[in-house]
């Protein structure tokens, strides 16, 4: 199945709460072992083919980190 | 003799804690000490820091204008307290968070990656400790290694939860 | 000797409060005094005594005023805004001669401010800032052990003169850790059959602060009131000299300030030069006969505070000579300069 | 072989009070002080007075009393009760008082369940300051500072008190009733028994609403102000026992 | 052709926020700014920030704003509006402002049926003091000050702000939401969404609690504060709509 | 000659308000002041303002924190206990720069006190009984025609410098009827900026006391709020001076006192005594350097108060030679005696 | 039918409200001519035979004047 | 001339009424004039008095210390202020309710029964219109009878509630 958009996560506006990888339906998406300059790791996409663009790691982010491209 | 020590970095870097323990333990040791968290301008997710003087004599003022000790856990803190120190200070950089070099030539500057040393030592939290660690390698004026560590315990079941909040 | 342990500013008020028999605690939130609540929450229920967060400053005082009635040592604690919510309270408490003590942590202002250590509340807290003629008295510690020391003396001047007291403290001192010897209870007792327990074996009684009729009974209050204040003028004052023998210029300054002003004095006599320090520990009963009579013959007195000038007007008001009084202030929580005030002082050289 | 019957109360004092002809302060005051002397505790209970013509009310009564500021009885009862916890405590208050200025603290102290019993006056006005409107205060009403009478529109409804606390989950005990007529005074008597009752058994907090006269400043007379009561407040607010907790027991 | 959606708001500032990772108060200031933009009408709204840790909210909304004093966000809020007529008035507010300190405030704004929308965040704790008993939090809950869990006996339950709002007359619209996952994220910023529509209109006042994560005050981790919220806080405070007036018509 | 009404000072001060165009009114009723918002609730709808009955007087300022930010002219008035209660409120808009005006038409305190007119609420307003270093401008009206007048500057005063301006009247003030002209408005307008209308074709912005961040914001809040103050100090004084120039004993009162001290001048004077009366009309900025060059030529100085000696004072830091100042003043709501005061003046000769 | 008792009213305590003679079941109670020292009228008894003795006076009077006596 | 008057009785006598149609029928004949209620130590049901100065010159002082014109219509009034009284001054006292007489010589008393006169012209609350007659009698430099009459109209219209209670 061909991805229907992406995930685009500004890393340093994250805070690395995890609720964007806890409320992915498809469930790609995981901590990053980089931190971003204040300290704080933050999501990457670990599965670029799955994700069907549903919004919903955008909309729990409480930073407004992620926006969503849809193919 | 009289240590001004600053400690300095983000907020959740443990940095009150650390200077808390600098203080018990050179209590303990029977020296005057006063320990002040910042908890002013900083907000949550800003910089912390806090001022631990340690002395032989009473302490005039526990507020320092001018640190003899420096402990930078972040890059910001390097550039807010750098220039306030006093000449012959010491100044502890962590290279982990900080690229930036010192610029005063007047004082002794000492880089360690503290994050690492202390991921290493299984917890990326006590970059503070190292801190600590290091610092009275090179100033056995303020504490002995055991003293720090037997006031570790102490300070830990003295905190539960932050209270330098704002408003 | 005694064994020391590393103690908060506000721990240490809260336990010295406890140490003097102090039952009853209420209270509302606010930095940076959040210890205070927090330490009386764990350890009153401990000691038999209670704890309990009002919903307001307001409810606060007046659970404080309620407590206090019923004869129990009572204690809240605030910093600056929630100090100006309690002014109507604290009058209604002089007014009806009821005793408490009251701890206002201040925070720099006006209004929300910030949340750094200041002392823009003197005023308020020297001249009421509620309504009508009265005074509390006002305690300005200047260290940990001397904060849990005054909290003592807090709660026995309070019911010796049925008064409230305030202990003045800023940011700094709250949120200060030092070593401390846990204060010893003064030993004192005061009885109140002012108390209201009930009419049992003896005439109702009632505490007010209002008088209606006879047309002059509240006039009648208010000079029994200013007898107390007279009273504690003459019989409380307490002050630390530091060095002002032979300095050609004194500082006067309380709390985290002249903590500061003490570490100038030293570093000024390191440079040849000849400062001292007087230190009001009450601001109210001030210490204004002293401060004339070690000032009259100084070249200089020089006010240091972290305000615009507040206890600087009772420094004025006492020396017999304004001209020779100067004012060295920070605003809004920043802290005087150790570098500043020996610059000024040495200005008068 | 005559019997006095409707003495004077031991727990009313002869002081005469200040209120107005045909205030219905006087007739609550008289109701509290039988029910003090049936229960036979006025020696432990504490009057808590307010701000409002019944700020004197410590005077009429022969109980130990305290003052509290405008609107903050409720908690200035809770600081007394727990100091003198076997004590019954008392906070009379007006409408004003208790819903205008002090609505934080009546309800923050039901919400706590506090071991005491407020006993709440509500004459639909400001009645010591001459007559301004109160939360109270009826639609249309007229009063100093709703010249136009009160205007739902720009101001809202009449407050309910009973209502409101009946939200909360401690209160033990929460009565309405009113004072215009023989039958409800002496329900209301009863009411105020059961709430003290409550307090004595340490049942936690009860709340007596009493509708009463200010024939003063509703510029009607006396008999005319009870008539109103029935007519124009009684429909807005039900009389009725909202909770007691004791019953259900 | 890609298309983005969930862009940045309009509304929003770029302003990086002072809130804890996973607080509520990012994701509830999101869904504002959303619709405002969807409203259009970013540039009449002005905001009044309660003191908590929403105290900047000023600078994170694109909007002017306004600082009330702690728990007097709905009396400001009343002064702006009576001024502004034609503008669009926010109060935000934490539970410790809305129903402690300002409980008298809440209850009153709500009766006079005041023009404005209130947005109360619910995360059952003072967040910005650093985790004291709030009026909404719950039994057994430990905090700074109920360090032995939230002692009902002694202070009561945890007050329902939407269940004592609705006693009131005036109110047009209340709902009670919350932010814990996806669903409920898009639940809450419809409600917002008609209750700021409502007052476009002019219909009077609405009222919008918002059940809200606090990890660092509650001790645990965002993930787990949102569960916390599904399992512990929803039980005792339904999620559902108590009024809306529009849909009544 | 104008048209004279006998008016009542409480009614004529808020008629002045809404000539001054002041559009909304938010207060909360309290003893002698009550005519106030009866008059507002009945004039404000006719002239297309509003009136609102707030729920308390932390309401009633919070109201007016958010007319004023909104950009109108607002009022509110109380007595004493009330104003305690708005100390937070008061603090917050001087913080944040935002004008109104607030009358407090004092009663005898402390707490309730009574409800006879009294000046116990000086220290309160001249050195801000709210926390942090902040002023607000108080005027001192001495009888119905000024309160009027002065109500007219007051609008104008609080928009030029966007600060509070508190008039501070006595119960006897506000209930006293006498002949009065019906002031005209100033003419003056005011922009206002910096007012909440919505961010539309400009930058959003925001009306705070708060500043946290970055670390000397507060203190440059502080320093600006200051430096207002030093020009409202040089260009706005007021005062009045009755046979000052051959007085040998100069009386210095305010507002009701001062009538009555003006009695005390005239009688005095018929027996041969030379005094006069200064009378401040504004009490912040106090008249000090006026003060201070009329008396240095003069044998004494009589403080005349209905307080326990409060701008006495000011009276003291404005005089340099302290020891010719003397007091006389009642409390609780009693009023001066001219009896009293001539006896005094006498014993000084 | 005899009367059941008589109600004692203080005249110096009444406030003249009319309560009482309002709420008399009998309509035995009028308003004096006469004032008391603080120039108010009071109830007097007009008809002594008919007082059932139901205290509806007492209960209603807000100054507590009038008390009951049982024959 | 100045004359300083104080009348006093109960509280609902209408006593600030009186007062203040003195002061307006003498203002609008020309006289500078000034009135205070009394709104102090009284209370509902206690006893009430106005402070009404008239005179040609500025006044100083709207307060009486010494009044030159008392008017009494209930006993408590005549002895609270009777002693206060000027040398020379005038005293009306309302024999209706007050049975006791003056004890100063140095002053000239009109004995007068206000309410039974009021009462013959209908009603019994105008006790103190009663007294305003029998004193411009008296005092002439006060204002004309038609002054006092057309105030009358202009007082009535402008009461219509008592504002001066307590707290
Ligand atoms: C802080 C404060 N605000 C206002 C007042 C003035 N005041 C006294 S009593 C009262 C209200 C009285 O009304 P209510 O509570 O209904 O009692 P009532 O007189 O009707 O029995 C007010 C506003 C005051 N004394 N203190
Ligand atoms: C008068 C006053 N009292 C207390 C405070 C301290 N204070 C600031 S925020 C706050 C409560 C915050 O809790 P909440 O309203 O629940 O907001 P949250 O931070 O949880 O969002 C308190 C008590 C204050 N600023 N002013
Ligand atoms: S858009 Fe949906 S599927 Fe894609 S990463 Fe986000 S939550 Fe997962
Ligand atoms: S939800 Fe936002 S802040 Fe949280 S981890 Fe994901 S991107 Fe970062
Ligand atoms: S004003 Fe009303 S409530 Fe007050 S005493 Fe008179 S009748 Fe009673
Ligand atoms: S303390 Fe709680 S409410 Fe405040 S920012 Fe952090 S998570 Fe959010
Ligand atoms: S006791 Fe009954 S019948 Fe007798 S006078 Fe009183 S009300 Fe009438
Ligand atoms: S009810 Fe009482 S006060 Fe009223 S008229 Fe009868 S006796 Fe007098
Ligand atoms: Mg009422
Ligand atoms: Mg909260």
């Amino acid at each position: 199945m061909a991805a229907k958009g992406e995930p685009l996560i500004n890393s340093e506006r994250c805070k690395g709460c995890g609720l964007c990888i806890a409320n992915c339906p498809k469930n790609i998406l995981e901590m990053s072992k980089e931190f971003n300059s204040d300290g704080v790791t933050f999501p990457t996409l670990n599965d670029e083919e799955t994700c069907t663009a549903c919004t919903f790691c955008a909309t729990m982010c409480p930073e407004n980190a992620i926006q969503i491209r849809r193919f | 003799m009289t240590e001004e020590i600053i400690v300095a970095g983000f907020g959740g870097q443990g940095v009150l804690l650390a200077g808390k323990m600098l203080a018990v333990a050179a209590m303990r040791q029977g020296k005057h000490v006063s320990h002040i968290p910042s908890y002013g301008a900083e907000m949550r997710g800003g910089t912390a820091n806090c001022s631990v003087v340690i002395s032989d004599e009473e302490i005039a003022s526990p507020t320092i204008e001018h640190p003899s000790v420096l402990i930078v856990l972040n890059e910001p803190s390097l550039k807010k307290f750098e220039k306030t120190m006093a000449p012959g200070g010491l100044l502890l950089v962590n290279t982990t968070l900080i690229k930036a070099k010192a610029e005063r030539e007047d004082i002794k500057v000492v880089y360690q990656d503290f994050t690492d040393f202390a991921r290493e030592a299984g917890s990326d939290k006590s970059a503070n400790m190292a801190a600590l660690g290091c610092l009275i390698k090179e100033k056995n004026f303020i504490c002995s290694l055991e003293a720090l560590i037997n006031a570790l315990d102490e300070a830990v079941s003295q905190r539960n939860r932050r209270f330098n909040t704002i408003n | 000797m005694e064994e020391k342990i590393l103690m908060k500013g506000n721990d240490a008020m809260a336990e010295a409060a406890i140490i003097a028999g102090c039952s009853h605690y209420f209270g509302y939130p606010i930095t940076p005094q959040n210890e205070v609540p927090a330490y009386f929450a764990k350890r009153l229920p401990q000691v038999g005594g209670t704890f309990l967060q009002a919903e307001s400053e307001l409810a606060a005082i007046s659970m404080v005023m309620g407590a206090s009635a019923g004869g129990a040592r009572v204690m809240t604690s605030t910093s600056s805004p929630g100090m100006s919510l309690k002014q109507e309270g604290i009058s209604y408490m002089a007014g009806a001669k009821l005793p408490c003590v009251i701890a206002n942590i201040m925070r720099g202002g006006p209004g929300l401010g910030g949340i750094a250590g200041s002392q823009a509340d003197y005023f308020q807290a020297t001249r009421g800032g509620g309504n009508g003629d009265y005074q509390t008295i006002v305690l300005a510690p200047g260290n940990v052990q001397e904060l849990a020391d005054l909290t003592i003396l807090a709660f026995d001047l309070a019911d010796k003169y049925r008064i409230p007291v305030i202990i003045l403290g800023d940011g700094y001192l709250g949120q200060m850790s030092e070593p401390l010897v846990l204060p010893k209870p003064s030993g004192k007792t005061f009885e109140k059959p002012w108390a209201i327990t009930g009419a049992k074996d003896r005439d109702p009684q009632f505490i007010a602060s209002m008088r209606l009729t006879p047309e002059n009974a509240l006039e009648q209050l208010n000079l029994e009131l200013q007898e107390t204040y007279r009273v504690i003028r003459e019989n409380e004052v307490i002050t630390e000299c530091y060095q002002c023998d032979d300095a050609d210029t004194v500082l006067v300054a309380y709390g985290t300030a002249a903590r500061i002003a003490n570490k100038a004095v030293i570093k000024l006599r390191e440079q040849g030069i000849n400062a001292g320090l007087l230190r009001p520990k009450t601001l109210w009963p001030f210490p204004s006969e002293i401060l004339r009579k070690i000032t009259n013959d100084k070249k200089k007195v020089l006010t240091v505070e972290m305000s615009a000038g507040q206890m600087h007007e009772d420094v004025l008001l006492a020396c017999d000579d304004k001209n020779k009084v100067d004012f060295y202030g920070r605003l809004g929580g920043a802290l005087p300069k150790v570098d500043e005030i020996i610059e000024r002082v040495k200005s008068y050289e | 072989m005559s019997k006095m019957t409707y003495a004077f109360p031991q727990s009313l004092s002869e002081t005469r009070t200040h209120y107005c002809a045909g205030c219905g302060h006087g007739i609550v005051h008289k109701l509290i002080a039988q029910v003090l002397d049936e229960l036979n505790i006025r020696e432990k209970t504490l009057l808590v007075a307010p701000v409002g013509c019944s700020v004197l009310a410590y005077k009429y009564l022969n109980v130990d009393g305290l003052e509290a500021a405008h609107g903050r009885a409720p908690a200035v009862a809770t600081g007394l009760k727990r100091v003198q916890k076997d004590k019954i405590v008392l906070s009379y208050q007006g409408d004003g008082d208790l819903l205008a200025i002090g609505a934080g603290e009546t309800i923050h102290a039901a919400n706590r369940g506090e071991d005491i019993t407020v006993i709440f006056l509500n004459n639909a006005i400001y009645g010591m300051t001459g007559g301004q409107m109160a939360p109270t205060t009826m639609e249309g009403q007229k009063t100093l500072t709703s010249p136009q009478g009160r205007d739902i529109a720009d101001v809202g409804s009449a407050m309910r008190a009973c209502e409101l606390i009946d939200t909360l989950e401690a209160p033990y005990y929460i009565e309405r009733c009113s004072v215009h007529d023989v039958k409800n005074v002496n329900r209301t008597k009863n009411a105020i028994k059961r709430a003290i009752k409550y307090q004595v058994e340490g049942r936690g907090y009860s709340f007596v609403e009493i509708l009463s006269m200010c024939p003063t400043n509703w510029g009607l007379d006396p008999v005319k102000s009870a008539k109103w009561i029935e007519e124009d407040m009684v429909p807005y607010y039900p009389l009725k026992k909202f909770r007691d907790k004791g019953e259900e027991a």
